[in-house]
């Protein structure tokens, strides 16, 4: 039973993660949400190592990359903004639609 | 005997004393400094971190508000005490810290009009000192209970966290309904000690380029901070920020209103010298100088120890601003003995130690490089001559400069030759009634501190160190002559 | 070998560290006791320990529009990260928690000062503190590679992430001689954590106090006390890491330890009076440019070591 | 799992994703990142509970250093970063609400819908080993591509926030010593 409420939890972060995403206007916001999926992806995947498959060293190995996938989001993510704050005066995704510039 | 009692008097055995310097008071500042450092007593940078505001100087009708302000935001238990001249400061720093340990009975109760008055903060019969004291009461009428203070007090809603990527603007407006809320208590609900620098942002904030609502509702009812171009192009928020005139290492009664973007400085404009009345504002350090001119037999040895012992101030201040404290207090301490009248031979060892740790210090040499350029040429037509111009460069040349100096000076402690003043250089250049050489160096700085960032303008004015004293002082004797 | 340590060690560690820091915060007196010119006794030593109870009895600053909440809790995180730092530090061969991971869970707790400090700058709301705040990123991102790099040196040669481990795999040699540039670098990453003298940065005079400048009484006193905790903290660590631990002839695991750690220590309060403060506007590119570098060639020592052996 | 670790996750749980919900509904940026910075950290001990210690202290370290860079940014270019004004920065909150619910209800069905296989092997005994193996062993492409996508995260990134080439900085001709910069660095200027 733990295995599956810990996987609910983890549902539950991505979710929240995903409504942020959806529902925010600020870039940086929806990196946010972002972040909250890829946590709640990194708990599911411990926990399927942990209970699944402990001997297998590939639920680790998600784990790794989704960390990495975090750090990578975020750098680009804040390059992004930076690069059309400083052309447009922009951190809005709706005033950034048209990305003609 | 309560316990109360006992630990406010623990608490009062080393009070930390938060130093007002007012114009002219430079020779009150010194003598506080020696007694704070041979009492190890610390010397507080803001008034959070003090005990005791000890005000050193002349009164000063025009910075009565800035000292109110600190004198507001010290947290309890507290003392406020004047030292006129260098002879009131020891008497003045015993009654601070009798006033902290004896508290217990003073504690203010609400219910107790009387005493309330005199165990917070306003002005009643409670500050003894000659002139300073009526006026600490003022702008804050309404004073109910003087600790429990006002938590409704929070008119100022420092609207601007809104920010950039390195000091985002906190500017705690000193809003129109600032200062007569109900009960302000302490008013710590009061928000910006100007005074101190680097806490009260306010002009230019109406319109708020783009950003929020212009019709909407502001917090505290205060407008957002202004953005600009900037260095970077992120069109950070500007944020005003008047640096003194009572700002601790600070040339005291300078104020320097500085827009900052970040931490870098947008543009700096010097204020002129707020303070009208000039009588009784000594410039101490180039009172040899003021008395060879008006015809008083002064030594080439008074003066040279007068101005090596100027140079060492200086760069206690830059050391102190530079980080050193530990050879910061070197400094003070020889400047202290040669004020003091201490043969040449005695200080001469440990300043040779002194100067050579300083002076060949790499670590400061690289942190100083670059940084306020100031060529020979251009500080000559600027009109400065004294050390700043013969240094021509960088911080870091202007400081060994000093120590040069300092050393050349500390040879001569025993001149018996008359001074003359047109020849003999004052601590910052040649004296002139008319055009003292603090005015060019004042004159250099807006120019100097547009761009740099906060911690570079800090050193910039440590390096030049004007003293706004000079300026009075000039004006005085023209105004003597006429 | 180190062994997990009875329940009442999870006391006895944080009262050794405050002992620590006492010492270092008395031992600095001592020293601007001379240097200012004042008599040097026992009563210099005891003069700072008077700021507790007026710290105690003082008000609480009161702000305009304070974040009173992220304020305090950026304030009790520094002390409170220094002090389980400390937890995987084996001592006489005893660890609180002798965690697997230990040079890790040191240096994660090392960088919860990042957010305490940040949050101690943004909480007051005004500007000297938060351009404070700013500050010790900056010189965060400066110090924190080449430390993470110093420490991933002795784990690489000790091929082990646990503390004890290190401590006994330097049984002969230690890592301080044949890692010499890692040991500095820890050194510097320590006195720069730890917003002490060369690195007081976030907190320079030149800011009126940086972080510290809005805080008063009981914040204030944590805060102060939250530098010299860190600063014990990193010279404990730096003895099983480089300095082979409790290993040495004639004395006791923890006598060696103690006194190693003390002469740690009081080096480290002799630097920082040696130096001015460093800013990170000029430290950043040194670090970058010099410092990384050379950790990483440092690091590549022990692994061709380990490879060979 | 032992009692203590079962009460550890509950409690780690219930605190992520409490700092998950707060993400979205405060006004201060500034506690916003910090309690996304809380639920991430609790995120990172749940793993630590579940037997991967190396992994779990990593996520809190990093997280730690991400969620603070991150503040900066927040507040840069944010507007009301410090939550003063209240106002809302949503677009389309009812059909975000419906789709995460819907994706909410679907992982959940699945999660309890499928019959999960049995737990096949045992625990090693040091975890941080056991990754440490496999991505120098078996899963070394997988390293090696992470290696590259950071590397070529961090050209690219710093490419995109500069705004200052070396043309800028040395002149056309790129011989201007020293460079033109606004502050002077650490090393050489």
């Amino acid at each position: 039973m733990t295995f599956e409420l810990i996987l609910v939890l983890a549902a539950g972060l991505f979710c929240i993660g995903l409504f942020g995403a959806l529902s925010q206007q600020s870039i940086v916001m929806i990196m946010m949400g972002i972040e909250l999926m890829i946590g709640g992806i990194i708990v599911a995947a411990a926990c399927f190592w942990h209970f699944l498959a402990p001997d297998a060293p590939s639920g680790q190995v998600i784990v790794v990359a989704a960390v990495v996938a975090m750090a990578v989001e975020m750098a680009m993510g804040f390059a992004v903004t930076t690069a059309i704050y400083r052309a447009r005066q922009v951190d809005m995704t709706d005033m950034a639609e048209c990305l003609k510039g | 005997m309560d316990v109360t009692g006992l630990v406010l008097r623990a608490a009062a055995a080393r009070p930390h004393v938060l130093l007002a310097t007012l114009p002219g008071g430079t020779a009150a500042r010194l003598e506080a400094e020696r007694v704070l450092r041979l009492r190890d007593w610390p010397l507080a940078a803001t008034p959070a971190q003090a005990d005791v505001l000890l005000v050193a100087g002349p009164d000063c009708p025009d910075l009565r508000a800035a000292v109110n302000r600190l004198w507001q935001d010290l947290p309890a238990p507290r003392a406020l005490v004047h030292a006129p001249g260098a002879g009131g400061v020891e008497p003045a720093l015993e009654t601070g810290q009798a006033r902290l340990g004896s508290r217990a009975d003073q504690r203010p109760r609400a219910e107790e009009p009387g005493r309330t008055t005199r165990g917070g903060d306003a002005g009643g019969p409670h500050h003894q000192e000659p002139r300073g004291g009526e006026d600490h009461g003022e702008g804050h009428a309404g004073n109910g209970g003087s600790h429990d203070d006002g938590d409704g007090d929070h008119h100022h809603a420092a609207e601007a966290r809104h920010g950039d990527s390195q000091a985002g603007p906190q500017d705690h407006h000193d809003g129109p309904e600032g200062h007569d809320g109900g009960n302000g208590g302490t008013g710590r609900g009061h928000a910006g000690h100007e005074g101190h620098g680097g806490h009260e942002g306010h002009g230019g904030h109406e319109g708020h380029g783009g950003h929020g609502g212009g019709g909407m509702e502001m917090p505290g009812g205060l407008p957002m901070a202004d953005q600009g171009e900037d260095r970077d192009g992120l069109t950070l928020d500007q944020l005003h920020v008047p640096l003194g005139p009572l700002l601790a290492d600070w040339p005291a009664g300078l104020t320097v209103r500085v827009t900052l973007q970040g931490d870098v400085v947008r543009e700096a404009e010097v204020e002129e010298p707020p303070w009208s009345d000039i009588t009784g504002r000594e410039a101490f350090w180039v009172q040899p100088w003021l008395r060879a001119a008006a015809g008083e037999p002064v030594g080439v040895g008074e003066a040279a120890r007068r101005r090596a012992a100027a140079h060492l101030d200086s760069l206690a201040r830059l050391l102190s601003v530079a980080g050193w404290p530990a050879e910061a207090i070197v400094a003070k301490r020889l400047r202290d003995d040669l004020l003091d009248g201490a043969p040449g031979a005695s200080v001469a060892p440990r300043l040779e130690r002194f100067a050579r740790r300083v002076g060949r210090s790499r670590t400061l040499a690289w942190m100083t490089r670059g940084i306020g350029q100031v060529s020979t040429e251009e500080a000559r037509e600027a009109g400065v001559s004294g050390p700043a111009a013969r240094a021509g460069g960088d911080v870091t040349d202007r400081y060994r400069q000093w120590l040069a100096d300092i050393r050349r000076d500390v040879g001569r402690l025993e001149g018996p030759s008359p001074l003359r003043p047109a020849v003999d250089e004052s601590p910052r250049g040649c004296w002139r009634d008319d055009d003292p050489p603090s005015a060019a160096l004042i004159a250099l700085l807006p120019n100097l501190l547009t761009g740099a960032e906060l911690a570079a303008a800090r050193l910039i004015v440590a390096s030049l160190d004007p003293d706004p004293d000079e300026l009075a002082a000039a004006r005085g004797t023209v105004g003597a002559h006429d | 070998m180190t062994e997990a340590g009875a329940w009442w060690t999870l006391l006895a560690a944080p009262a050794m560290l405050l002992a620590l820091a006492g010492l270092a915060a008395a031992g600095h007196a001592v020293l601007a006791a001379r240097d200012a010119g004042r008599p040097v006794g026992p009563a210099a030593m005891v003069r700072p320990f008077t700021g507790v109870p007026r710290a105690l009895l003082a008000q609480p600053r009161r702000l305009p529009a304070p974040d009173v909440l992220l304020w305090r809790a950026g304030v009790i995180t520094v002390p409170v990260a220094a002090v389980l730092s400390t937890l995987v530090i084996p001592f006489g061969g005893v660890t609180v928690a002798d965690l697997s991971v230990g040079v890790v869970w040191f240096n994660a707790m090392e960088v919860l000062t990042w957010a305490g400090l940040w949050l101690a700058g943004w909480g007051p709301d005004a500007a000297f503190p938060l351009v404070g705040g700013y500050r010790f990123l900056a010189q965060g991102l400066a110090y924190e590679l080449p430390l993470m790099f110093a420490l991933i040196s002795a784990a690489t040669g000790a091929q082990s992430l646990r503390v004890g481990d290190i401590a006994t795999s330097q049984q002969g040699l230690w890592y301080a001689v044949w890692m010499p540039v890692a040991f500095i670098v820890y050194l510097a990453g320590v006195l720069a954590f730890s917003f002490l003298g060369p690195f007081a940065y976030p907190a320079g005079r030149d800011l009126a106090g940086g972080v510290m400048s809005e805080t008063s009484g009981a914040d204030r006193l944590v805060l102060r006390a939250g530098r010299w905790l860190w600063l014990a903290a990193g010279a404990a660590m730096a003895v099983p890491l480089f300095l082979g631990g409790g290993a040495g002839p004639g004395m006791p695991a923890w006598a060696w330890q103690a006194v190693k750690t003390l002469l740690v220590l009081a080096a480290l309060v002799l630097a920082l009076r040696r130096l001015p403060m460093i800013r990170a506007d000029r430290y950043v590119e040194f670090a970058w440019v010099v410092l990384i570098p050379l950790t990483i060639v440092q690091v590549l020592v022990p692994a061709l070591v380990d490879l060979n052996r | 799992m032992t009692t203590t670790d079962l009460l550890l996750l509950g409690v780690l749980g219930a605190l992520a994703l409490t700092g998950g919900v707060l993400v979205f509904t405060l006004d201060s940026m500034a506690r916003v990142t910090f309690s996304l910075l809380a639920s991430l950290a609790c995120a990172g001990g749940m793993v630590t509970v579940l037997g991967l210690p190396y992994l779990g202290v990593v996520i809190v370290l990093m997280m730690v250093m991400e969620m603070v860079i991150m503040a900066v940014f927040m507040i840069a270019y944010m507007m009301n970063p410090a939550g003063l004004m209240p106002m809302s920065m949503l677009h389309n909150k009812r059909g975000s609400l419906v789709i995460s619910a819907v994706a909410f209800a679907a992982l959940v069905v699945g999660i309890f819908g499928v019959s999960w296989p049995r737990r096949t092997g045992a625990r090693p005994k040091d975890t941080t080993f056991q990754v440490g193996m496999s991505l120098m062993g078996r899963q070394m492409l997988t390293m090696v591509t992470l290696g590259f996508v950071l590397l070529a995260t961090m050209v690219g990134a710093t490419v995109l926030a500069t705004h200052r080439g070396r043309y800028d900085r040395f002149g056309d001709g790129l011989d201007q010593r020293p460079a033109n910069d606004p502050a002077g660095g650490g090393v050489g200027r």
